[in-house]
């Protein structure tokens, strides 16, 4: 089964390589998306210091949302979704597969970046752990629970916008608990509470989520 | 009845538009959820009419 | 449900299967065993429901009415359908990498060994997007070499593959039938094989 | 989902027949109708007309009559969708799943009520008919889970399939609800930003809430009512081969 | 040339009416990254109301970005865009009556619901006939823009990323603009110069952009 | 470029055409001439190059050496490739009503008529999703019975079709070569009709 699990993770890796722009592109997303707010909205430091933590992490849900659409679809138009699912092993052994490397290709490289894009929109740096925590924490969680959204609409053409439709309000959690921890850390006040409730909702997703989308991908 | 007209019954001291625009509301969109229901339910018996009769 | 006590002995059987899409039934009744050593040959008109049926013996389309049962516990089934269920981005030799490691492993050796077996040598390293329709499937049917599976299902799998192609194919068919595997698969041409057994859907079908 | 996990009683079993619950359906039918009708225009007609105003907001508060039965059926609904969604998935039940795809429409129909009343009545108490309070976050969330669930059953094309990804939809946002409650309560809360509340509820006389328990009870009869209706159509359009239903009255005539 | 068209623009209606869901699909992520907006960031009405003419901007280029992506990429890979590009009639036809379905389908809803929007995001009043203005002006603009990221990424397997990389640097004028003219108009401002900047940028998008999108197509 | 000046009857004719993908040369140096009535059939194992070549003749492939030449003014093309370009959500009769619009106009009678020609009857209101994949090639096929084009071009127009579809389809080709057109096309399979013409890719391939 760890075995199974390798050969999907190795070979979701390897197409993404194949396509480097595959990888930076939620990054990217990102990036465009915190830029692009202080040139709609106003550049000023203090308005934007105060929304900053709220902005971060709806772009960086944004990203996450888009990049999840073809986490099953491509698989599936291809035919080799059918082939995964024909494998001797449970299905959700597949989806937590197939989301590690998501995470790892669309999460991952935004936390990382993070600092970068808090400087940008003038988040005090002592919010910055909490910001990089809080996102370790919520983007698992998003590209979980976004799986079960991705399962289901597979096979189903043009998904992209009912994938939407399906996962934001599954997401409200992540973002506010998310968001406020950062609010509070840049306030200068406790974030252990939050970060725990983070934590909770991953594990609580991890639990949930492979089944679900297993199940709805074998209808 | 609490109220001393039917003019006062309309008006509700200036909250009549949104006291009755509610209960519009109400009546409205799920009177339209009945009549739905409803039609739904005569096409498909005429339907499963019509598919009896050309399988006889 | 019933079989003969003997059915610990065969590959696959279906009982009283029957098909139903938006309404229309495709088959019904369907009662057949499948033992060792058997090729089946699914045959019917456009449209008669044999991708349906072997989609429903794979597992990969629900079953409401009858039943299909592989009564040996450790029967490992190969299908390939219409889709390949190869990546465009990948190579070759990836892909097949990919879909051995789905249950069990392989070398690189055995690879290159099962894609010259299928005329690709030369091209183990092309990504499939670089490679013909005809390339494509033959990339599909190498799996057949590498990953061991006793009954094969396969739809059409003479599709854009050339003559010289089909010759070679149905020599793999014959000897995995005699070493002891069985294969169900639908084909609008003719197989040239002796032991081929003929399941008409048309004798299923409503009238 | 495979293999059942937990046998059915054997009374369940019968419920799950489509020809027990066409025909049960079809007499219970006639009975919601009435007693939803004669519910709800009591309840209506009495609070819009003889209850007493209330001292703080006047007439404005009989909005509650249909805004506070609407919340809560918007909320049963989709606890109850989940529900038949589940039955369905756990004992592969097809009636189970045409339930649940009855409530869909109708559970919305209530939640975009609750809104838009709620929202009417928000102008005369809050001076706005907007505010991101945690009660109305969380409905106007309600709504688009509805919203997905429909659009998700509408997308698929095999009713079988759209059964079961609803259901599996349903129940996901099921556990979320009390989740994303609890962390829009916690959020605004902790904003403080809007200094409105939603009246708690008080010690109201009998002449304000009998109403209120009459259309609430009312409403309940109505989405019955529907969800009857709604299902035995399914019933119709999905089994109009088989021989029960050729030889059923509605369809002989007789 | 106008048979053709029609023929096209009747199609592509008749797809997204067989699939209702796509069509309010924009709609809905619009509204619904709006609502998660004020989850993310703060309730308060007075910065809302501050922020609400960049956030319906970025909002409604999001939703049009994303509506983008399957712009021509299903009928590449059904192969009707090869059916399309046999016919005897210039591209540019072609591109030009896929973007108008395109607009239609997601810009136009979107004008419709700005009102709404703008209330839950307490912009004042006086302010909405601007931005349904700029929005009338602007959206077409996104849609033309788009069509040239969406042309060129056409054939490409997870396009979806790329394209937002390639044309959110067009947008970026139009996002100021629009979002300028938006808030001028909340501050009691003058609009008519934001508008006619608009203005020129859209009919200078519906000359450049279907040439454009049209010689990317035939690529 | 030369030609002889009785090439203004021909409807199609290469010059010197050659194609080269990924520094591999598959063919070069073709010359030949499509007169009205002429059925060719062109041949090669898989991977010779037959699409390329069908869709360098039609213009979705781009010709860097040798040339293709329609001499006639008004000569209308018909490609149906591997992938048949039709909608999956909109029904047999929908697709085949925008794909006419592209260069003219049609009847529903017209369509229906096509589509009972290709053995579709009772399935125009179905959507293509909905069809099985014989029956989804021949939607596309109905196409031929309502566009006027000259020159067909059909890359493995016999995929998925069922044996007495094989038959009807090459009636279809012989009367439209004995109408004035011309057909291009290539399989895997023989095509027995008296006038077929066959071009070897192999011929063409270097050593
Ligand atoms: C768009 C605006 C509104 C929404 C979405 C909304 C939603 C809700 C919800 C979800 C409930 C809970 C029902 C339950 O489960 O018990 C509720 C109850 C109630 N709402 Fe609203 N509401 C809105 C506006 C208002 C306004 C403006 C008022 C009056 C000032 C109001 C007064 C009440 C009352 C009195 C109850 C019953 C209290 C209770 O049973 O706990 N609501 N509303
Ligand atoms: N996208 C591509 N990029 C590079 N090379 C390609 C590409 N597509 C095909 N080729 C190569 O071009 C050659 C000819 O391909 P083509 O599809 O024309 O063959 P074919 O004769 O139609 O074969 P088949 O009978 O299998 O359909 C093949 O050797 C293939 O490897
Ligand atoms: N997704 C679907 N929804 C509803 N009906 C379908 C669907 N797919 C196929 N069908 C119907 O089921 C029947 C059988 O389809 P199937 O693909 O099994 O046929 P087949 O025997 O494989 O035909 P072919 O020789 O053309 O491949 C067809 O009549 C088709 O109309
Ligand atoms: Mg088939
Ligand atoms: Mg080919």
């Amino acid at each position: 089964m760890i075995k199974f699990m390798l050969a999907i993770v190795r070979r979701d890796i390897l197409l993404v390589a194949r396509q480097p722009a595959e990888m930076i592109n939620p990054l990217v997303f990102f990036v465009l998306v915190v830029a692009l707010f202080p040139l709609g909205v106003s550049p000023e430091a203090s308005l934007l210091s105060e929304v900053a933590a709220g902005v971060i992490w709806v772009a960086a849900m944004l990203a996450t949302l888009l990049s999840l659409e073809l986490l099953f679809k491509l698989d599936h138009d291809d035919g080799s979704l059918e082939q995964l699912l024909l494998a001797p092993y449970p299905s959700w052994t597949l989806v937590l597969a197939k989301v590690f490397v998501h995470w790892l290709v669309s999460g991952l490289p935004l936390i990382l970046i993070s600092p970068l894009i808090a400087t940008m929109l003038f988040l005090p740096t002592h919010a910055v752990p909490a910001l990089m925590l809080s996102l370790l924490l919520g983007t698992p969680t998003l590209s979980l629970l976004g799986a079960i959204g991705a399962a289901l609409v597979t096979g189903v053409r043009g998904g992209g916008m009912l994938l939407t439709l399906l996962i934001l309000p599954l997401y409200v959690p992540v973002i506010i608990f998310g968001s406020s921890s950062v609010a509070a850390a840049a306030q200068g006040m406790a974030v252990d509470g939050y970060i725990a409730l983070l934590a909770a909702m991953f594990v609580f997703a991890l639990m949930i989520t492979p089944w679900a989308a297993g199940s709805a991908l074998k209808l | 009845m609490y109220f001393e007209s039917l003019d006062a019954l309309l008006n509700m001291a200036g909250h009549g538009p949104y006291v009755w625009s509610c209960y519009g509301l109400f009546v409205a969109l799920l009177g339209i959820n009945i009549w739905h229901a409803r039609s739904q339910n005569l096409k498909a018996l005429k339907q499963a009419k019509a598919l009896v009769r050309r399988n006889q | 449900m019933s079989f003969p006590s003997s059915a610990i002995f065969h590959l696959l059987c279906t009982d009283d299967l029957a098909c139903e899409r938006d309404l229309r039934v495709l088959y019904s009744g369907l009662n057949f065993t499948v033992k060792a050593g058997e090729l089946w040959h699914i045959k019917g008109r456009n449209g008669a429901g044999k991708t349906t049926l072997l989609r429903q013996l794979a597992g990969l389309h629900p079953v409401d009415t009858g039943k299909v049962l592989y009564p040996r516990h450790a029967t490992k089934v190969i299908y390939i359908g219409h889709k390949l269920g190869l990546k465009e981005q990948l190579t070759a030799d990836e892909n097949l990498s990919w879909l051995a490691g789905l249950d069990g492993s392989s070398t690189q050796q055995q690879r290159y060994a099962a894609l010259e077996k299928v005329g690709l040598r030369g091209y183990e390293e092309n990504t499939v997007a670089q490679l013909s329709a005809g390339q494509k499937r033959r990339v599909a049917l190498a799996r057949l070499h590498l990953c061991k599976g006793n009954i094969w299902l396969l739809d059409e799998p003479f599709t854009s593959i050339d003559q010289q192609g089909i010759v070679d194919e149905q020599d793999w068919l014959n000897q995995h039938t005699l070493a002891g595997g069985a294969v169900l698969m639908t084909s609008h041409q003719e197989i040239s094989l002796p032991q081929v057994k003929i399941l008409d859907l048309s004798q299923y079908a409503p009238l | 989902m495979t293999q059942s996990i937990w046998r059915m009683p054997r009374w369940f079993h019968q419920m799950g027949s489509p020809k027990w619950f066409y025909d049960f359906g079809g007499i219970l039918q006639p009975w919601f109708a009435v007693v939803a009708f004669v519910l709800l225009t009591w309840g209506v007609v009495w609070g819009l007309a003889y209850a007493p105003a209330d001292y703080q907001q006047g007439n404005s508060f009989r909005i509650m009559y249909v805004h506070v039965p609407a919340a809560i059926l918007s909320q049963s609904i989709f606890l109850g969708m989940a529900v038949a969604g589940a039955i369905g998935l756990i004992w592969k039940m097809k009636l189970a799943f045409m339930v649940a795809r009855s409530c869909i429409a109708i559970g919305a129909t209530f939640t975009i009520i609750a809104l838009l009343t709620g929202a009417i009545w928000g102008k005369p108490t809050w001076g706005a008919y907007w505010v991101w309070d945690a009660r109305l976050t969380s409905t106007l969330v309600l709504l688009f889970l509805y919203a997905g669930v429909m659009a998700l059953n509408q997308a698929i094309s095999e009713r079988q399939v759209a059964g079961k990804a609803t259901a599996i939809l349903a129940i996901v946002g099921t556990i979320n609800i009390p989740i994303i409650k609890y962390s829009v309560e916690w959020w605004n809360t902790l904003h403080q930003s809007s200094s409105f509340t939603l009246t708690s509820k008080p010690s109201m006389p009998a002449d304000m809430y009998l109403p209120l328990l009459l259309t609430v009870l009312g409403s309940y009869c109505l989405f019955a009512l529907v969800v009857l209706m709604r299902t035995r159509t399914q019933i119709l359009q999905t089994q109009s081969g088989t021989s029960w239903l050729a030889q059923h009255r509605d369809i002989t005539g007789a």
